[in-house]
């Protein structure tokens, strides 16, 4: 592997950048973000470098140095570098970087922009080092870091008591993953005694049964980090209250790159998951796309229906991968990168053009107002609702046609309902926002983002389009697949017309999904739909009271279990038992010095009572 | 016979004598002369004492047995003087509060002292007697002496009507033993004790001796008089009552008890294990809601008497050791203590805990000297206490093997001690944090004073963190026993 | 022998505070430059062995040993190895810290400094010693200052009745293990005091089953008490809340460890069959620290409380990687005892920030510190994200270890999976809540003009810190590597070859393994 | 009938324990005193007739030491009492509790 020292220069630049900018620039805004922003870019170059070099699939593909090292436990700092750790890194540089640029302009007003950018070069480090790593224990350093910058970020506007709660919600839900997904570590380590990818994945092939019994209770606890991360039922929640960081960061974290860490950990360690593990991994995935698509159908807030697709999306990709299929799913992982973030950015664009209006009842008519801003989100929905021949559409066929090659039914019928939901609910948006009449004063004065901003979302705009025949599924087929032939670009552009049915019922679904939303919110003023669907309307809108089911269990449980605790502490240990003590002891003291009455007589004849009792003692017996 | 070797009870006496008459001629303003003429004397005994020219540091007996100069009594004489010697310095400071006769005063120390001197070498009960009388009778006086103020008289005759008790158990103690075995001198008896073990009226003498010895010691069930002794007596009386009628009980005790009957008392363990246990708790729980400084440590000492006690309970040489060791820290630990009480309450007739707030202001001196003597009370490192209590520990922990009752008794000095903090505490507490903050006038002090505070901090640093010297001594003391 | 760095290390602080004494009280400025002095110096000497240690090498180094009470075996005898040499280098850089942090005392200086330097001396002291006379002299020798410093410059209304609780708990405490250690004096017949002697001796001749059966829960509960061990733990908040900032620094950071080093370094290595059947009771024991206290800190309404449970919590995780008595489990434990250190020490020493501005510490009133202080806001935040176990602080690297140890002994799985919950999620909501509510949310009005720790005295501190916390959090090596050897030879000697916790764990890993390059 | 030690050791017995009864009993400080003499006298008797009956004279020295010193005692102890009476102008114990618990 030539140039070895360049993954590490990629990997420690962004945090460089965070280093120096909250060390010396933390009061030069401008300063601060270029220096991040430099360090990404510089990052995305240097990966091309690296790549051109190297070759998607370089000879020695890992380079570590010990990190500890204590008898049987064995952790190396490692990068691993293959294709997949490539494609990602390529992704999250390169949208990563676009999404830099817009923020650049995008945060222009914010007074802490330099603390921004500081929370965005940490995020990158981080999630490099989660595509990076060569073992668990790297990732799973990485996977908390990329958990706290989250954090960091939902919470950026810290004074909104909101942005405060959603970040703190966000925390502890990834934390529920992290959980299971350390005792999935903990325990491949204990039966197979090694961390690294490579080892494990060779010990297993080498075994299959090694993991014996333990098996599948191994890789569910593994997907519980997916689950958190990737926002899969029934740890989803936290992902539409994420909304409430800036926008580039929903962009970046909550739609390109972070939550799909999970379904790249999925990928990365799928020798782990047995036939069953799978299983579940798969219907868990359809059942939240199914679930997010419903949900997004009733939202008003433009950047929470694009958070629901994105959930819904992520199942799609969870459910491929649970489905044997890692080359769909990290197809679509990535086009979903470039479209869904295409759309976040667009959105935000809209956002400020709106003056931080997010209502999407609010707006209206913006083609007019905000041409590019239009054109780009046409593109991102075309992308997202699956229309030939967008980038979303070769994923979304490839997800579908390994459905009905692992002859999974009911899955490939979920998969294709959401499809359809996912047309009719993004144009929903789509026509709302841009067509009809303007539906408040902001939305006539509303007014083109300046060109910063713009040129990130054409980039984006272009890769949405074309992303899906420029031999991205390319790579991953040659990393997951052993016998992999490399489809030219003519191959590519009809790759699909191998699995016609599949094809075919998606583009129909999808055209019938947009047809519908065209019907009902042409110059839609208010939302039709509630009429029509009464209580399933309000239930979509309040996300099915999920969130409030588990305000009422979990949290409460856990708040009782608390004040039982404190209670028990605070009378039981503290009162009881050491109260009784203290008193006790100074009661007796009290009542022994009753004695000393001060008169003569009662000395007396005390002392010659204790002559009594000692004579007793030795002489009674 | 060679009254040679009694050349320091002698000079003691002579002194005694001499400061007695001196109240004739002296001149009121010069009385405090006296006391310093006597400390000088007594210092120039204690180097003799050490120097080892002179008779009185040799090995030896006199009086065909009833008095013996060994390493036990050369140890306890050193003691009693360097007490004397402290104590004498506090009756000079406090000799403004002495209505008449303040020389008489002094001489009366020195007689006590000279009591205390022929108990140390002791080997006899005809010896025994007289020297613990001399003692008692002196400190009555002693005790009463503040006669314009009641409590003192009180003290007085409480002190005077209990000791007497206690001394004609003693003396009827004295006669039962005398008549089964004929014996007075220790050594004698010691050879014949064993086949007297099974007659009662003989144990019957013995426990009446041991009766008259708890009291000294104010042991557990003869404590009762303690609190209020030392609460109402003169504050030097109270300090000296403390430290030497105490350690004269002690040597006197571990005489009859290893020396005159040590078979009999290998059969009193448990007598002794539940007696120093019961002694530590009363003290230490009774000084738990104690306001009155002198009666809290009056308490105190109860509690000190039964963790002294643990050293005779082990039965062992370590044990001896270790009380001997002990008794060395307590010495200059308590003085330190009633040193500053006796400075504080000066012009103060009550003597409470409240006596001492804000006296980090008044006087940093004793302010640091009150906080060590408790914090060596308490037992804390690097302090005499401390180290001594962990000797004592561990003698009792020696003989665990032997009888499973010494560690009940170790837990439970371990309890007094934990309760202990509380009060000694309680007294730091007061010195440094107290609300109300009356009385903020310099406390002058004159340089005698001084010396003598610095010679108890110089002491309890010195036994704690040089102990070897100390336990060399306190070992080559309690070899007495070993033969 | 030469004098040993350690004397020096220990020997400066004790002789300031002596010198203290002879300076007039209202002379604060160089009272307080002495202080700082006195423990910037024993700083770098011990930053300077801690780089002169040889690594990888068994055994103790910087030895110095002066013959004390030989009748008895004592002996003035320090040296360190790889368990102690980063307590020693974690206790003088608290120790300076809470130096710095000083400042906020107002009233009666002096004495504070003395008290300060006093329990500076006698801690180094106690973990440089290798006499056990000494080494609990020592320890005694720290603890009353603390209490005396709680009582006298202690906060919260409460303060009398923490004093109280906190002195007698751990008068117990230290007494009931003086009683332990003086029952191994005697029982081991080896007639020393020290430590290394000690141990070849039982190696040699072991303890009797029933001295061991005696002595080892004297120990175990003395120390634990020392340690906050559940259900002996509710001093510890108490006290911390009440205490004045460098106190709790010092004593949770530092002090606290001692209990925790002794068992390490004593009870488990010289009464191996005791600690075989006492380790699953510890390990159900921590569980009350880790899930009961986390909870119990959950409820808190005081910051202070709030950080003082939580550290007790974190008791838990040491004692897991103890009663895991394997060579990870250890480590692990080691490791975290040096970054809980620099983490309890740090939030004190945030929280003192706060009281002394706001004078208050009730959540309730306080809110949207980031933005007035912005730079104690972030180090507080930084410091609650160490507190939940982030990786890249030390306390990371500790805790996982010792799950990974723990995991090893299969008896302990179910311990570990609860300690992990305990971890990840407890920790993560108290401290996140913390976060949420004192720093997060709208600024009150009251506080919006609070002026910030700007310069880089007061800055220092905490900076320092939390470089060691992230030093250790990225590097791990720069101790495991020290521990490891030490750590092993002990784990040996607690196992005694019959039955062997951590055997079971890897003879259960199939050979392969073996054959895998790590 | 023959007198034997029994009998004197039985007299000096009670003596004793009248002595003890009269301190316990008595309020009258100064009769409180004389009863702790009658007891003192206890063991003179013993000890007289102990070395009357086991003819060795070494008990009767002590009890000539005992005299002395009971003498001495009382001068103390008289003294003491009568200062008291002078203040308090009263000997009974009741009125010597001011310093209690």
């Amino acid at each position: 592997m030539k140039y070895e020292i360049l993954p590490w220069i990629i990997l420690f630049l962004p945090l460089l950048a965070t280093a120096v900018i909250t060390l010396f620039t933390l009061r030069c805004r401008t300063k601060s973000s270029l220096i991040s922003i430099s360090a990404v870019v510089t990052g995305f170059v240097l990966t091309i470098v690296f790549i051109a070099v190297n070759g998607w699939h370089p000879v020695a593909s890992e380079t570590a140095v010990n990190w500890l090292s204590i008898g049987d436990l064995h952790a190396d700092f490692g990068l691993k570098l293959d294709a997949l750790s490539m494609m990602m890194m390529l992704i999250v540089t390169g949208v990563g970087g676009a999404i830099h640029i817009y923020s650049y302009s995008y945060m222009d007003e914010d007074a802490g922009k330099a603390r921004f950018f500081a929370f965005m070069s940490l995020f990158t480090f981080s999630m490099l080092g989660i595509v990076m790593s060569n073992n668990f224990l790297m990732m799973f350093i990485f996977w908390e870091l990329v958990g706290v910058s989250s954090y960091l970020l939902i919470g950026f506007w810290f004074e909104k008591p909101s942005a405060g709660d959603a970040a703190k919600k966000a925390f502890i839900t990834n934390r529920l993953g992290d959980f299971g997904f350390l005792l999935g570590i903990l325990m491949v380590w204990g039966i197979l005694g090694s961390l690294n990818f490579s080892t494990l994945q060779s010990s297993i092939v080498a075994n299959p049964a090694a993991l014996g019994t333990m098996a599948t209770i191994a890789g569910l606890l593994v997907f519980c980090g997916a689950m958190g991360k990737s926002a899969q039922f029934p740890l989803h929640v936290w992902l539409p209250d994420a909304m409430e960081g800036p926008t580039p960061v929903s962009a970046l974290i909550h739609a390109a790159t972070m939550v799909a860490a999970g379904v790249y950990m999925l990928c990365r360690t799928l020798f782990l998951f047995n036939a069953d593990a799978l299983h579940v991994i798969a219907y868990i995935g359809g059942f939240t796309a199914l679930l997010a698509a419903l949900m997004a159908v009733q939202q008003n807030d433009i950047k929470r229906i694009i958070a629901y697709s994105t959930l819904s999306q992520l199942g799609y990709m969870v459910m491929a991968v649970g489905l044997n299929g890692p080359t769909p799913a990290m197809f679509h992982l990535t086009t979903h990168a470039f479209f869904k973030a295409l759309l976040f950015l667009s959105a935000g664009s809209v956002i400020i053009g709106m003056h931080h209006e997010q209502d999407i009842w609010q707006m209206g008519n913006l083609r007019k107002k905000m041409p590019l801003t239009f054109w780009t989100f046409l593109i991102g929905a075309l992308a997202l609702s699956g229309i030939p021949p967008f980038s979303g559409f070769y994923s979304k066929d490839s997800i579908l046609a390994q459905c009905l090659e692992e002859k999974n039914y009911l899955l490939f019928g979920v998969a294709v309902f959401v499809a359809g939901l996912t047309a009719f609910y993004t144009f929903r948006l789509f026509f709302v926002v841009f067509f009809g009449k303007e539906k408040s004063d902001y939305a006539k004065h509303a007014h083109e983002s300046p060109l910063v901003m713009t040129l990130p979302l054409v980039a984006l705009a272009v890769f949405a389009a074309i992303g899906g025949f420029i031999g991205i599924a390319n790579n991953y087929g040659s990393q997951f697949v052993a016998e992999h032939e490399t489809l030219s670009l003519a191959q590519q552009v009809l790759e699909p017309l191998h699995a016609p049915v599949a094809m075919l019922i998606g583009i129909g679904v999808a055209l019938a999904g947009i047809f519908l939303a065209f019907s009902l919110y042409k110059n839609a003023g208010t939302d039709p739909l509630p009429a029509k669907l009464g209580g399933l309307a309000t239930a979509m809108k309040n996300k099915f009271y999920l969130d409030e089911i588990y305000e009422a269990t979990v949290i409460r449980l856990h708040d009782l279990i608390a004040t039982i605790c404190d209670m028990i502490d605070r009378w039981i240990v503290e009162g009881a038992c050491i109260g009784f003590v203290r008193g006790g002891t100074d009661l007796t003291g009290r009542a022994l010095r009753l004695v000393q009455t001060g008169n003569l007589q009662t000395y007396a004849f005390l002392f010659v009572l204790g002559v009594a009792l000692v004579l007793y003692f030795v002489l009674g017996k | 016979m060679n009254a040679s070797l009694m050349t320091l009870e002698i000079c003691v006496m002579a002194l005694g004598t001499v400061l007695m008459l001196a109240d004739f001629w002296l001149p009121d303003e010069r009385k405090k002369f006296a006391g310093y003429a006597a400390v000088a004397a007594l210092t120039g005994l204690l180097v003799i004492s050490f120097s080892g020219c002179g008779a009185c540091s040799l090995g030896g007996s006199a009086f065909n047995g009833m008095f013996v100069q060994d390493g036990l009594a050369i140890f306890f004489k050193r003691f009693f003087i360097v007490a004397a010697i402290l104590v004498l310095f506090m009756a000079v400071e406090f000799s403004d509060r002495i209505a008449g006769g303040v020389s008489e005063y002094y001489s009366l120390i020195v007689f006590a002292l000279s009591g205390m001197l022929f108990a140390a070498s002791a080997n006899d009960f005809t010896m025994l007697f007289v020297a613990i009388e001399l003692i008692t009778i002196t400190f009555y006086i002693l005790t009463s002496f503040q006669r314009g103020r009641l409590v003192s008289l009180e003290a007085g005759v409480k002190y005077l009507i209990l000791g007497a008790l206690s001394s004609s158990f003693m003396v009827f103690g004295i006669a039962l033993v005398w008549g089964t075995t004929g014996k007075l001198n220790f050594n004698e008896l010691a050879a014949v004790a064993a086949q007297f073990e099974t007659s009662k009226i003989f144990l019957f003498g013995v426990l009446f001796i041991l009766v008259g010895l708890g009291f000294k010691i104010a042991a557990f069930p003869f404590q009762i008089w303690a609190p209020d002794v030392y609460q109402g007596a003169p504050t030097p009386t109270t300090a000296f009552l403390a430290v030497g009628s105490k350690a004269a009980g002690f040597v006197l005790l571990l005489r009859v008890l290893f020396t005159a009957v040590p078979t009999v008392t290998a059969h009193w363990m448990n007598l002794l294990i539940v007696i120093s246990a019961i002694t530590i708790l009363y003290g230490n729980l009774c000084a738990l809601p104690q306001r009155n400084l002198k009666r809290l440590l009056g308490y105190s000492s109860i509690a000190h008497a039964g963790y002294l006690l643990l050293g005779v309970a082990a039965l062992s040489a370590s044990g001896q050791s270790a009380l001997l060791y002990y008794l060395a820290g307590y010495l200059f630990t308590v003085i330190a203590a009633f040193t500053v009480i006796c400075l504080v309450t000066r012009h103060l007739d009550n003597d409470d805990v409240s006596a001492l707030a804000g006296l980090n202001q008044r006087s940093p001196l004793l302010a640091s000297t009150m906080t060590l003597a408790m914090a060596s009370l308490a037992g804390i490192p690097p302090l005499a206490g401390f180290f001594g209590k962990f000797l004592l520990l561990k003698a009792v922990l020696e003989q665990g093997a032997v009888n499973p009752g010494y560690y009940c008794l170790a837990f439970t000095a371990l309890a007094g001690v934990v309760i202990s903090f509380y009060y000694y505490f309680g007294v730091i507490r007061a010195i440094y944090w107290s609300k109300n903050v009356v009385d903020v006038s310099p406390i002058q002090l004159s340089g005698p004073i001084k010396v003598a505070v610095c010679i108890c901090i110089a002491g309890m640093f010195w036994l704690g963190i040089f102990p070897t010297t100390a336990l060399d001594m306190a070992n080559e003391a309690a070899k007495v026993f070993g033969k | 022998m030469t004098t040993s760095i350690l004397t020096y290390i220990l020997g400066i602080p004790l002789l300031a505070a002596v010198l203290l004494v002879f300076v007039p009280g209202n002379y604060r400025v160089i009272i307080r430059a002495i202080a700082l002095a006195a423990t910037l110096v024993p700083m770098v000497l011990a930053i300077k062995m801690f780089c002169q240690f040889v690594t990888g090498h068994v055994g103790y180094q910087f030895e110095q040993q002066i013959p004390w009470v030989e009748s008895l075996g004592m002996s003035y005898h320090v040296g360190v190895d790889g368990l102690n040499v980063g307590l020693v280098l974690m206790g003088a850089i608290v120790a300076f810290a809470a130096a710095c942090c000083s400042w906020e005392i107002q009233t009666r200086e002096k004495e504070f400094y003395i008290l300060l330097l006093v329990m500076t001396g006698g801690i180094l002291g106690a973990f440089a010693s290798l006499d056990l006379f000494f080494f609990y002299a020592f320890h005694e020798f720290a603890l009353v200052p603390t209490f005396i410093m709680i009582g006298v410059w202690g906060r919260s209304e409460r303060k009398n009745y923490a004093t109280f609780q906190i002195t007698i708990y751990l008068t117990i405490g230290a007494l009931l293990a003086l009683i332990g250690l003086i029952a191994l004096y005697i029982q081991s017949g080896a007639h020393t005091f020290d430590i290394p002697k000690l141990v070849e001796y039982i190696a040699a001749n072991p303890l009797a089953a029933k001295s061991q059966n005696f002595i080892f829960p004297l120990l175990l509960f003395g120390f634990g008490i020392l340690v906050s061990l559940w259900p002996f733990h509710s001093w510890a908040a108490l006290g911390y809340g009440a205490a004045p900032a460098p106190t709790a620094m010092l004593h949770a950071g530092v002090l606290k460890k001692f209990g925790l080093y002794g068992l390490i370094r004593v009870a488990l290595p010289l009464m191996p069959q005791a600690a075989q059947s006492w380790m699953q009771i510890l390990a159900w024991l921590c569980l009350g620290n880790i899930l009961y206290v986390g909870w119990v800190a959950m409820k808190q309404k005081n910051l202070n409380l709030l950080i003082g449970n939580s550290s007790v919590a974190h008791m838990g995780f040491i004692f897991l990687g103890i009663a895991s008595l394997n060579l990870i489990g250890v480590t692990g434990a080691v490791l975290v005892m040096i970054a809980h250190g620099f983490l309890a020490a740090l939030t004190f020493a945030l929280s003192g920030y706060i009281y002394q501005k706001t004078g208050t510490l009730q959540i309730s009133e306080l809110g949207g510190l980031c933005r007035p202080l912005r730079f104690i806001g972030v180090t507080l935040l930084m410091a609650a994200m160490a507190g939940c176990g982030l990786p890249g602080f030390a306390n990371f690297v500790g805790e996982v270890t010792v799950f990974f140890g723990a995991w090893q002994v299969p008896s302990l799985r179910v311990v570990t999976v609860l300690a992990v919950w305990g971890a990840l999620i407890i920790g993560a909501v108290y401290m996140t809540r913390a976060v949420r509510n004192v720093l997060h949310g709208p600024v009150p009005e009251k506080w919006s003009k609070l002026a910030d720790a700007t310069d880089v005295w007061r800055k220092l501190p905490y900076a320092l810190l939390l470089v060691s916390l992230l030093v250790f959090g990225f590097v791990p090596s720069l101790l495991t590597d020290k521990i490891v050897p030490d750590a092993k030879k002990m784990v040996q000697m607690a196992n005694p070859v019959s039955d062997k916790p951590g055997a079971v764990a890897v003879s259960e890993i199939p050979n392969l393994k073996s054959a895998l390059p790590n | 009938m023959h007198v034997g030690l029994e009998q004197y050791l039985t007299v000096s017995f009670l003596l004793f324990a009248l002595g003890l009864l009269g301190v316990i009993m008595r309020r009258n400080l100064l009769v409180i005193y004389m009863s702790l003499e009658l007891m003192l006298n206890a063991a003179n008797l013993a000890l007289v007739s102990f070395s009357r009956f086991n003819d060795n004279l070494n008990g009767q020295i002590l009890v000539f030491f005992i005299i002395t010193v009971a003498a001495a005692e009382v001068s103390v102890g008289l003294a003491l009492i009568v200062a008291l009476y002078r203040r308090r102008q009263s000997a009974h114990v009741e009125d010597l509790t001011t310093m209690k618990l």
